[in-house]
């Protein structure tokens, strides 16, 4: 992993709903090839800035290059482009439930006009990664709460993309499959992708060591710059 | 062009529920329109036939004779106006009279045949047949100085003619008001369907794909309700018709003379067939653009 | 009680749009139903206007005088099916015919004043003006052996009441087709608005709600959406009429006579309304039961 | 804490989907009063097991009594009753977005028929209590993930239910949250109510140490009975 240059770069960003403030004076720089926590207490403004990056809210000001693109200004035509260069697993995660896992993870390679043949291959291969081999027929809506979450991570790598937003992904695994979770992300990254895990499982960052942006109250309090440069 | 078609089928078999109410409403509001057509057709169909009573008849003075009448009925037939003129002679008239007044046939047949004038029962073309245009031919007959009457009914013309407005006006002030509310109608339904297919939307434009992609099956899903609920309110329009026409089997020869309920024209059921596509796809792709454009 | 309605209150806040698409839908169905309503009506009116053209004219056998006329006036003045006798004497017959038919007044003046017949002009009362009615009211007159001929316009009598019955059954089957659309129209919709509230009801039934508490507010919005889309369409009723009436000011005299166009009576009006709340709340509780009834 | 018996019993409980088994013979003891975790990997049948308890599944055979009511074939009309005398924090959270977060914990109140006095009184005091204070008024749907769960939480305990089932309450808050949530749910434990929680939060069960049903595969593997009885 050699670092070769910031990826992401936020200045000053500031996100308000209304009166209350979200994000604050944020500003990072997170490096191609890097992985990155972003963590803090509940309300601190991770899911928010993840929201960001993946253009669901507009900055209320400051400044968001990723890739060298602002994007702060994005307007909604150019968005596809930057998601279908981001794989991204939603707190939420945002399955279809009607729609079967495999369906559900075929989704992020249709979209991007992927032979059907490349699809064949690819989806059962990334569920057994995330450890559903077998399950791809069942509709999404009846999975247990770990299995959506492991559908959405397999969704979010599925298109090996250049940057994987993680939004707590291990909330809702056991402490062994989360330790999986994390070996998963770690192999990606080290394959060149750039990624941002939010977590607040202080037992797994101290396991996987990597740089953590620490988010108080939509503070940046610790983290802002990459290691090697800090 | 095949994955739109492919994924519009996905979409319609994951929301059989939807796709069948978005056809039914289109069938529904095409029905309605349909009904509506065809009882317009119908009605201006029956009310032209009234119309085709309108005679003028013309009655010569009484110094004319055979050649003159000859010569009147040949200038008047090429009239254009006209569509057919016939001579009435005397003997005729009072042949006619007898039948139809039988109270005062003594008194005809007491007077001899020539005691009636002479007389031409003109025709006018359709185009022709309304008041102010049969006022005015019936003038310029009296104003050639050959008629010593000319008489048309005036109050059976302007009756009819005016009755023919109505409905035209109506027709004209029904439609629109069942042309709103059926778009009114169907733009709902799609909106609620659009509702309804929110998270698929959402999700969709968070995995990267562009607005092009998310509609396209979404218009081609369209155009298939239009087309379906087309077939179905054709249907449904064959079955009134039929039904209609068992019906009124005994009223209509009364009504209408020989005449009998048309359907509609095949014109009109290409109208409805694209106008079903129309109102199918149309709603789609403005409420589902409408909706992915508050997306982020 | 109360909590109902502010719970119901509350229901049409978060879902506004849900709300006025619902009362729409319910205002359009009742518009389609009132502008049919409006034009039967008013067509019944107009064909009815026409039939009281029917008259049965009786004309004396020549060896009756002025007396047995008298008592055959009176006579038949007392039938039920009658609404008014006027006599009408050989004088007067032949002033109108001398204005009706100027080709032949010459003769009827050469005549003398008592070459027609004296005859009895009957108006019949309107539940007695069918064809069939007025042919056997026409061949009991014949019989009494008083009149020379009776005479009734056969032709337009049937015409008239045939097409008279052809609007009743038209009304009736379109009627059928617009209700059964309205119906089916509303109830879709309601469909849609129960799915894309599907998470709200599951959640209250999950927290331990019971069916009466969640419907309960559900019907209290129907009967609102069907209240306020009763007005809607009523006022929009009342707009179609004023235009119609300001479009056909000049036509409808020539059609109607002295009529105008009539609005809905009140009766229609108070059914109008009703429909609303019902076509409103119904499908709102059949909704909602049905899809709570697949809930856990 | 003094056990008085058993408030739910489960015999032979097999909750079938498909050819899929969610729960094999499942038999199980609680007393009233008790606190018991429901523990086990991803998709082990922790939820399956606490939706045959509140009846949104029924069971595939086998008897379950609550209360000593039987409800394995409890008809539909008489669910609400059963679960009005119960909380229950939702895996999902099941929140209505578009309510504020005061009404959705108003919710649980108003079903039972309280007094809008009551209401007036209690939700701000439960809101208080998971640390939502101030956020009445905010719609349940931009919360953060934490913060939801919060409000399910605060919904599940409004109106002093004798039985409480939590399904991972403590999966989108960070440590410390996650024992203040312990906490609020043993000192409801303590004031009578018999609580189950369903979690893998093995730090946190050996923290707060009780009973500890431990299902794999959908088979009950240990923690039957009540403690004091195995
Ligand atoms: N659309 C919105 N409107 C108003 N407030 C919002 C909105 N979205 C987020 N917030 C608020 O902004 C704050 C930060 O939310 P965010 O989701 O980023 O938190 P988080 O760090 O992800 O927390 P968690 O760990 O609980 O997921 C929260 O207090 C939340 O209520
Ligand atoms: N309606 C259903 N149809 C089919 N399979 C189902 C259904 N509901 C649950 N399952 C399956 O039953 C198994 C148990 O699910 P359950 O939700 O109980 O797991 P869990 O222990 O809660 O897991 P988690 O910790 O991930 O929430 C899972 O494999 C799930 O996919
Ligand atoms: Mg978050
Ligand atoms: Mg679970």
């Amino acid at each position: 992993m050699i670092p070769i240059g910031p990826v992401i770069r936020l200045y000053h960003i500031v996100k308000s709903y209304g009166d209350r403030d979200a994000l604050r004076d944020v500003s990072v720089t997170v490096d191609k090839g890097e992985m990155v926590y972003i963590t803090g207490p509940s309300g601190a403004g991770k899911s928010t800035l993840l929201k960001l990056l993946y253009g669901a809210e507009l900055p209320s000001s400051g400044k968001m290059l990723i890739g060298g693109v602002d994007v702060s200004k994005l307007d909604r035509h150019s968005l596809p482009t930057l998601r279908r260069n981001m794989g991204v697993v939603f707190q939420d995660f945002k399955l279809l439930p009607r729609r079967t896992v495999g369906q559900n993870v075929a989704m992020a390679l249709e979209v991007i006009g992927a032979a059907e043949e490349q699809v064949r291959r690819r989806v059962p291969a990334v569920l057994n990664i995330v450890g559903l081999r077998g399950r791809e027929d069942d509709a999404a809506g009846v999975l247990s709460g770990g299995e959506k979450q492991r559908v959405a991570i397999a969704r979010a790598i599925v298109n090996d993309p250049p940057i994987l937003l993680a939004d707590e992904p291990t909330g809702n695994v056991d402490g062994a499959m989360a330790v999986e979770v994390m070996e998963i992300l770690q192999a990606i990254n080290l394959r060149g992708t750039t990624v941002l895990v939010a977590t607040h499982d202080v037992g797994l960052m101290d396991r996987f060591p990597y740089r953590r942006l620490r988010l108080v109250d939509g503070k940046l309090v610790a983290g802002a710059a990459p290691r090697a440069r800090a | 062009m095949i994955g739109v078609v492919r994924r519009a089928a996905r979409g319609i078999r994951e929301h059989l529920y939807l796709f069948f109410v978005a056809t039914g409403v289109v069938a529904a509001a095409l029905v309605l329109l349909g009904t509506f057509a065809l009882v317009v057709v119908n009605l201006q169909g029956l009310v032209a036939g009234w119309q085709q009573d309108v005679h003028v008849s013309a009655y010569f003075q009484p110094s004319l004779g055979v050649e003159d009448w000859a010569e009147a009925k040949s200038a008047i037939a090429g009239r254009v106006e006209v569509d057919a003129v016939s001579l009435v002679s005397p003997e005729e008239a009072a042949a006619w009279m007898t039948e139809r007044m039988p109270e005062v046939s003594e008194v005809v047949g007491e007077l001899g045949p020539s005691a009636l004038p002479a007389s031409l029962e003109i025709t006018l073309r359709a185009e022709h047949r309304g008041a102010e245009a049969v006022d005015a031919f019936a003038e310029s007959l009296s104003a050639s100085g050959r008629f010593a009457e000319v008489d048309y009914g005036r109050e059976w013309v302007g009756r009819a003619g005016s009755f023919l407005e109505l409905l035209g006006m109506l027709g004209v002030a029904l439609g629109v008001i069942i042309a709103v509310a059926a778009l009114f109608l169907v733009g709902n339904t799609i909106n609620l369907v659009v509702l309804a297919r929110r998270d698929e939307l959402e999700i969709l434009r968070l995995v990267g794909a562009t607005d092009g992609y998310i509609l396209g099956p979404f218009v081609v899903e369209g155009v298939a309700q239009g087309l379906l609920g087309a077939l179905a309110a054709l249907g449904c329009l064959q079955a009134v018709h039929r039904g209609l026409l068992v019906q009124l089997d005994d009223i209509l020869p009364l009504a209408f003379g020989a005449e009998s309920l048309h359907f509609l024209p095949a014109g009109l059921v290409l109208a409805l067939g694209l106008g079903g596509v129309l109102i199918g796809a149309l709603p789609a792709w403005v409420a589902g653009r409408r909706f992915l454009a508050r997306l982020p």
